[in-house]
């Protein structure tokens, strides 16, 4: 029996529903033992994005069924109560407040995209619920003073350290093969103008002698970026880089590959060394270089591989980025229950900020939560050479975080963060 | 907005080749998608909102066949052929229901399948992307045309959209099933006086529609993942594509294709950020000015 | 129903309505109550156009959105207050409701709900493309700032509560009067027949053009209730889904009787929360209860309803 | 006595066939007259000039010596030419009394009133006398849907009633009824004009009917005026006949 | 001699509204039967009963004594009864030729009696305007084309409503001597009239609808002398 729980259709509950009509009357399922802990999760479960939801609840089932295993908390059981919010943030917004007010969650873990990302956190602004934010990448989430909420944490990379990640690789790269003209094709939305605006930010204060010769934002979720790589052949760059992801990406680069581009420029792009894409790409171009989403080699650690095959086992299928993510953030909120005791969120998000946890994900096999801005560092990230085959990278170097950190507080100063 | 980069490009060759053949490429796929709405549209006289749905049915279809089979020409025919059996039976069982009712129950019962069909895909194939990759046959260098480029793929999917167009107007132009359907466009009543089972002849074409949209989407396979949900942008464009090209008209679906495909190809040059607002701008211009379209009949 | 019986019937329903969701004090309650007052006025908003004028508008998010983004944005200036900036967002609404209207209600059937869709489509690309203004596809982001007025401070959920249900029974109330006015059923006539209302000397594009644009107005109110209550404005308030969503509101509920939409909202809200609540496949479940609704029943619940309560009624034989 | 309605030379082509050909004819205040006339004659195309759906080509139409020829629609009905249809164009959701009232308010433009409830009282009254004259009454609260095809056709000149017309033209109000509510039909037709006093032309197929109660005929052919007279010449004008029976074909055959 | 078509006790409602009353009709092999009535009178809604446009509410109808009431319309053309409409309705952006090649199908028997050769051997003028656009055709044009593209698809019985309706009289005599020769090739035909001088031309025998029912049956002889029939439901 799993944790997870789509809120089973009782008798209870189709009475209520009947009796109340729409008001989807509050119920809580309880079951023999102690009265469960409820952990609500907003996700996309449908359309484009399916796969982020199924990785994110996979990934947060994986963690919870074995603290429910060691015996939850002093017998209390764990539930999580996945939900759909379309992709939608209006939705997000809606499902959030019925998790929270009708089914009586006591926590959150948001797995929304972005956009939804970001209404939640208007949502829990108001309603002051512990929330961890496990797919979100975008920085002003937590490093926007504005936006930050001290109840909002993120387990989840954040698009500005990868950004940093990357300029610092393609910097190197760059000196050694004189890529002097770069230009970059993003998707024309949030994580896309974010992940591409703080690269080129910081390639160009690592690397100052290039230049940016030109920019295509297909519109997000477009299936098609035929115009936008032929402007490409026309603008003969040196370099291109790109945050498309997913399935995105792996269109990207079959249409890219009609024209043979990457034959001769190559391509950076923090998202592709993932198993859930760089499976789906059949013909891979010579000279791609992608930042480490996740691969069950890196970190090479047994407890990385360990974790990959428990995901494996009770998921079906691969572990993607989000999954990982999602596995980190949920790990903290169980260790912060675990220590504690407690499911009281301003209890927890004391106990949450700067703390640090043993993880296959980290750099040395530590992952922190970083008490400034409550979000997640010292994640392992590096970035390599992609590969058809497994181990999918070669020539992985791993980032220094102290250059991250350095480059990191350069941006918030430029922004006015601190 | 960047005129500037547009003029460079319209003074080198190069680009201009490369940035017309992009537009052909990109008006070809909704031209095969919006020739089915405008067909259906046209003789039926019902606005299938669940177009999209069937684009994305053909390239699951010819994905599975893709697999099985590892012949790029079966997954072509399986998303073709499947997508317009499903027509047909759609037709039969849903379509044929709302013929002559208000455009608020034909767009219902096509949004409820647009709704069915997006989770059917997710049940059946699961939600995540899928991609097919690129037929070995295909996997060529691109040809190089006055400088600009041109993939052999797309110079085939670029043939095989005009060649469906072609002989979609030879169909429907020298055939007597096309008589026989462009005169039940006008008057069912009496080509069914004259023997003929007009109710065939509409799930035909219905079928006919829903295989020109699988095949689209089994010739998008390729290059596009899959993932449900994918037909909705196409509808849209569709949409556009039809109402600019006049409602009924396969001639004005073919340029209006061709139209919309141009502005993104150079929009992208110019002002990439308006593409969109420009081709929705473009549709309430054309259906202000003539609202039946450039190629439609007045007062249909 | 006289006009004053209705107002103490739209008082005592909002009266109930607010004991409701205030005595039980739970606020999954109070967030039903007032998506569903939020989402019955943009149903019976447009309902003015579809079941009372005829003209099927596609695009009726876009005033949804339109309200919720300039009433967010004005008051993200942190200059003016609430009452004052909604005044302003349904002046603009006007505005843009009558250059849009002028232009769709030109078309009529299928071109005009093509037009609507393009608006539509038009405003959604501007609000998705003006990042710098808008937040592009994140949003409004940073909440909507809801600064206490005349003692009302709407950043208390109870008080925004109140309001929103307040402000929609007025709606309601308001929209009544019109479509029971004499203009109500000159619409009424230029639906059933607009030759013949023409030729009774109904000025038909004239008060077409007003429908629109008080159909605009009462859409626009329901996107500013929407900003305040999730505190943001998002694109996909001016999404055509959202517009197919009032639609099929209105037309599971009824487009004939008044109260259609209301009902219509109340059903779509209910198959949407408890579908998602139960399963993920809540396509599939949605699309068969649609698709029973629009070929079982062929009309809305309430529709049915009116229509059995006619033909119950004993017909005249021919004149004598 | 001067003419109510005058039609002077109206001439109306489509394409190449002229389907109002030269025609005159005058009708005096308070006359009741028919046109006949064989399928395609142009009768109906004749009432669709005189009340503004179509423009003369040319000609005049006098409405109490004012020329009203090529004024939009609404201009004429105000001006006191009133029209039911062939086919009763009348609300179909609506109830009888709620259409003539909608109706009444119309012709006294007080439908811009957003303030008011419908449907105001003086308006009412007025829909009841209308109602009662034209023998509506007994489904007042009939939706006009239901009512029988007959009801719906006897709505529709109730409906034109409502703007207090000058001139009403009926077009074929028997078509499509049975043969008793033929009869009814025209009876109560009749009594509505001697009631009203106003200006009646109809077209009309039964030339029962027609010759029963029509004070003057004019016969259209071919989109002209082939003749015009009482019933008693119509019925024994050698033209007339030919129009109606056709020319013998039998020496073309032979 | 037994009868290629016969209706029995026929209602015919449009909404509401009756507009057929019991009509009882029969049409034996290779006759020509013209069915005679003022405008109004219900003669073409009989055909449209007939031919399965308008189903009937009540009655039946027969085709060489098989049952096909509530049949589709193309159901009904297929049983050998072709249709030929009062307002013609010819395909107008079709040509000439593409609109007989859509009439186009074998008679019951699985024949083909009439080629597009013979067609135009029969209709010169349609032979000379093959090509043509068929809303381009005068209403006489037009008139001979639907009854040719009838004619295509081998019918028994072919309903011929007003064929003279509205056509100057030089080709109101082409149609009669167009339906002696087909009364020569054996083709049933049932006609729908107003001209009683054209049926006394080409009919060989009468019925007279009047209000939605039949008020007379004779032959063409017995009409001819029979003054007050004549005036009583054609005349003025």
């Amino acid at each position: 029996m799993t944790a997870i729980s789509r809120t089973g259709l009782n008798r209870r509950t189709l009475m209520a529903g009947a009796a109340a009509g729409v008001l989807a009357a509050p119920h809580v399922s309880r079951g023999q033992g102690k009265e469960p802990i409820k952990i609500g999760m907003p996700t996309v479960l449908s359309g484009r994005f399916t796969v982020v939801g199924d990785s994110a609840r996979g990934a947060a089932g994986l963690a919870i069924d074995a603290f429910n295993a060691a015996g939850g908390l002093d017998g209390r059981m764990i539930e999580l109560v996945a939900r759909d919010d379309k992709a939608r943030p209006d939705e997000a917004a809606r499902v959030v407040r019925e998790l929270l007010n009708a089914d009586g969650c006591h926590l959150l873990i948001s797995s929304s995209t972005t956009a939804g990302a970001f209404a939640i956190q208007e949502v829990v602004r108001e309603t002051g619920h512990l929330c961890i934010q496990t797919i979100s990448e975008t920085s002003s989430l937590t490093a926007d003073p504005k936006i930050r909420l001290p109840n909002v944490f993120r387990g989840a990379r954040q698009v500005v350290h990868d950004a940093i990640a990357g300029a610092s690789y393609a910097a190197k790269v760059a000196k050694e093969r004189g890529l002097k003209k770069w230009m970059t094709n993003s998707p024309d939305f949030a994580y896309g103008r974010d992940a591409t605006g703080q690269f080129v930010e910081s390639l160009k204060k690592i690397a100052p002698d290039t230049t940016i010769i030109g920019e295509a934002w297909p519109k997000f979720m477009a299936p098609d970026y035929t115009e936008s790589l032929t402007q490409v052949l026309t603008s003969k760059p040196d370099a291109l880089f790109t945050a498309h992801s997913g399935g995105d990406i792996v269109a990207f680069m079959d249409q890219a590959k009609l024209y043979n581009i990457f034959d001769k420029v190559p391509m950076f792009t923090p998202n592709l060394a993932d198993l859930t894409s760089i499976k789906q790409i059949k013909k891979l171009p010579p000279d791609v270089r992608s930042g480490t989403r996740y691969l069950a080699t890196y970190p090479d650690t047994a407890a990385n591989h360990d974790w990959h095959d428990a995901y494996v086992k009770r998921n079906g299928g691969e572990p993607s980025n989000w999954s990982w993510e999602t596995a980190a953030g949920t790990a903290f909120l169980l260790e912060a229950i675990k220590k504690t005791k407690s499911i009281d969120g301003k209890v927890l998000a004391e106990a949450l900020r700067g703390m640090t946890i043993d993880s296959p994900f980290g750099i040395g096999g530590k992952l922190t939560m970083r008490a400034e801005d409550q979000t997640l560092i010292n994640y392992a990230i590096g970035w390599g050479s992609v590969l058809a085959e497994p181990p999918y990278l070669k020539n992985i170097q791993d980032t220094d975080w102290s250059e991250i950190f350095h480059y990191e507080t350069e941006w918030k100063k430029s922004k006015g963060f601190i | 907005m960047n005129f500037d980069a547009l003029i460079d490009c319209f003074s080198a060759s190069a680009c201009v080749v490369t940035q017309i053949s992009s537009g052909l490429i990109i008006g070809m796929l909704i031209f095969m998608v919006a020739s089915g709405v405008t067909l259906i549209f046209g003789v039926l006289g019902v606005v299938n909102f669940a177009h999209g749905a069937l684009y994305m049915l053909g390239a699951y279809f010819a994905l599975t066949a893709y697999w099985v089979t590892d012949s790029f020409t079966v997954a072509v025919l399986a998303g073709a052929i499947g997508t317009g059996l499903f027509g047909v039976v759609f037709e039969r069982l849903f379509i044929s229901r709302v013929y002559g009712a208000d455009v608020l129950s034909q767009l219902l019962v096509c949004y409820a399948f647009v709704l069915i069909l997006d989770d059917a895909v997710k049940a059946i194939w699961g939600g995540d992307f899928l991609s097919m990759g690129m037929p070995e046959a295909f996997a060529l260098p691109p040809l190089m045309i006055a400088g600009g480029f041109v993939p052999p793929f797309y110079a085939f999917l670029t043939a095989f959209a005009v060649a469906s167009a072609i002989a979609l107007a030879a169909l429907l132009g020298l055939t007597r099933f096309g008589k026989i359907v462009r005169a039940a466009a006008v008057n069912r009543q009496m080509v069914g006086v004259l023997g003929i089972n007009t109710s065939l002849v509409y799930a035909l074409i219905f079928g006919l529609g829903a295989a020109l949209a699988g095949a689209a989407g089994a010739l998008a396979a390729p290059v596009r993942s899959a993932t449900p949900g994918m037909g909705f942008d196409i509808l849209i464009e569709s949409f556009i594509v039809t109402v600019i090209g006049g409602m009924g008209s396969i001639a004005g679906a073919f340029v209006g294709a061709i139209l919309i495909g141009m502005i993104r190809a150079f929009g992208t040059v110019g002002f990439p950020l308006a593409t969109e607002g420009v081709t929705f701008a473009m549709m309430a211009v054309v259906l202000l000015v003539k609202p039946a379209g450039l190629f439609g009949k007045a007062g249909r | 129903m006289t006009a004053r019986l209705e107002l103490i019937l739209g008082a005592v329903f909002a009266a109930v309505l607010i004991a409701i969701g205030l005595s039980l004090g739970d606020k999954a309650v109070i967030d039903v109550l007032m998506r569903l007052s939020i989402f019955s006025l943009l149903a019976l908003s447009l309902n003015i156009l579809v079941g009372y004028t005829g003209l099927v508008s596609f695009g009726h998010a876009m005033f949804f959105g339109f309200g919720a983004y300039v009433f967010g944005l004005l008051m993200q200036t942190n200059a003016i207050s609430i009452p004052a900036a909604a005044a302003v967002t349904l002046l603009a609404t006007c505005v843009w409701g009558a250059v849009s209207g002028a232009l769709c209600i030109r078309l009529t059937e299928i071109y005009f709900s093509f037009l609507t869709l393009a608006f539509q489509m038009l405003l959604y690309s501007v609000i998705a493309g003006w990042v710098s203004l808008t937040g592009g596809d994140q949003g409004l982001m940073g909440g909507i700032p809801r600064p206490p007025f005349l003692g009302i401070d709407l950043a208390q959920p109870r008080q925004l509560f109140v309001l929103t249900v307040i402000v929609s029974v007025l709606s309601a109330l308001a929209i009544r009067q019109i479509v029971q006015s004499p203009f109500g059923y000159a619409l009424r006539m230029i639906r059933d027949n607009a030759e013949r209302a023409r030729f009774l000397g109904v000025p038909v594009q004239r008060y077409k053009l007003q429908a629109f644009v008080l159909s605009g107005i009462f859409g626009s109110l329901a996107g500013i209730l929407m900003s305040l209550y999730v505190s943001g404005a998002y694109p996909n308030f001016a999404f055509w889904t959202l517009s197919g969503d009032a639609i099929i509101m209105i037309v599971l509920g009824g487009i004939t009787v008044f109260l259609g939409p209301v009902l219509g909202a109340v059903l779509f809200q209910f198959l949407n929360d408890y579908i998602n609540r139960i399963t993920e496949h809540h396509g599939m479940v949605m699309g068969v209860v649609l698709l029973v609704i629009v070929l079982g029943l062929r009309k809305g619940v309430l529709d049915v309803l009116d229509e059995w309560r006619q033909s119950r009624k004993p017909r005249p034989e021919a004149a004598p | 006595m001067t003419a109510r309605l005058t039609i002077d030379g109206l001439i109306r082509r489509f394409g190449g066939v002229v389907a109002t050909d030269n025609v005159s004819m005058d009708f005096a205040p308070g006359s009741l007259s028919a046109i006949i006339g064989p399928n395609g004659a142009g009768k109906t195309t004749f009432f669709n000039l005189i009340t503004g759906k179509l423009k003369p080509d040319a000609g005049t139409i006098k409405l109490d010596g004012v020329d009203i020829g090529g004024r939009p629609e609404a201009d004429i009905v105000r001006m006191g030419i009133g029209r039911a249809f062939q086919v009763a164009s009348i609300f179909p959701r609506f109830t009888v009394e709620e259409s003539l009232t909608a109706a009444v308010l119309s012709h006294r433009r007080q439908t811009g009133s957003m303030f008011q409830r419908f449907p105001l009282p003086a308006a009412t009254a007025r829909a009841k006398e209308i109602m009662d004259l034209a023998g509506l009454s007994h489904a007042a609260a009939t939706p006009s849907r239901f009512l029988s095809h007959g009801d719906q056709k006897l709505l529709d000149i109730a409906l034109a009633l409502a703007l207090e017309p000058k001139v009403l033209l009926l077009d074929e109000p028997t078509a499509g009824m049975g043969p008793d509510e033929r009869w009814k039909m025209i009876e109560r037709v009749q009594l509505l004009w001697r009631q009203v006093g106003m200006t009646l032309v109809f077209i009309e197929h039964d030339m029962d009917i027609v010759f029963k109660i029509a004070q003057s005929i004019r016969v259209l052919r071919y989109g002209s005026v082939l003749a015009e007279g009482t019933a008693e010449e119509i019925r024994t004008n050698q033209a007339v006949i030919d129009a109606y029976l056709g020319t013998s074909l039998e020496e073309a055959l032979a | 001699m037994s009868d290629e078509l016969r209706v029995q006790g026929m209602d015919v409602y449009y909404g509401a509204s009756q507009i057929l009353f019991g009509i009882d009709l029969a049409v034996e092999r290779g006759a020509t039967v013209a069915l005679l009535g003022r405008n109004g009178a219900g003669k073409s809604t009989t055909f449209k009963a007939i031919a399965g446009v308008a189903p009937p509410r009540a009655g039946r109808v027969f085709m060489r004594e098989q049952d096909i009431t509530g049949f589709a319309p193309y159901r009904i053309a297929r049983r050998g009864i072709g249709y030929v409409p009062e307002d013609r309705q010819v395909f107008p952006e079709h040509s000439v030729e593409d609109n007989l090649r859509i009439g186009a199908k074998p008679g019951t028997d699985g024949a083909v009696h009439w080629t597009l050769e013979r067609i135009f051997e029969v209709f010169p003028i349609l032979s000379s305007m093959r090509g043509r656009m068929a809303g381009r055709l005068s209403g006489g044009e037009q008139q001979m084309l639907t009854i040719a593209r009838t004619l295509m698809g081998n019918p028994d019985v072919i309903l011929l409503d007003e064929p003279s309706e509205g056509l100057a009289p030089i080709i109101v005599q082409q149609i009669a001597r167009l339906i002696a020769t087909l009364r020569k090739e054996g083709v049933t035909i049932l006609l729908a009239e107003q001209n009683m001088h054209f049926c006394i031309a080409v009919a060989t025998s009468v019925a007279i609808i009047d209000k939605g029912q039949i008020v007379y049956r004779g032959s063409i002889e017995e009409l001819k002398h029979n003054d007050d029939i004549k005036r009583r439901y054609l005349a003025v």
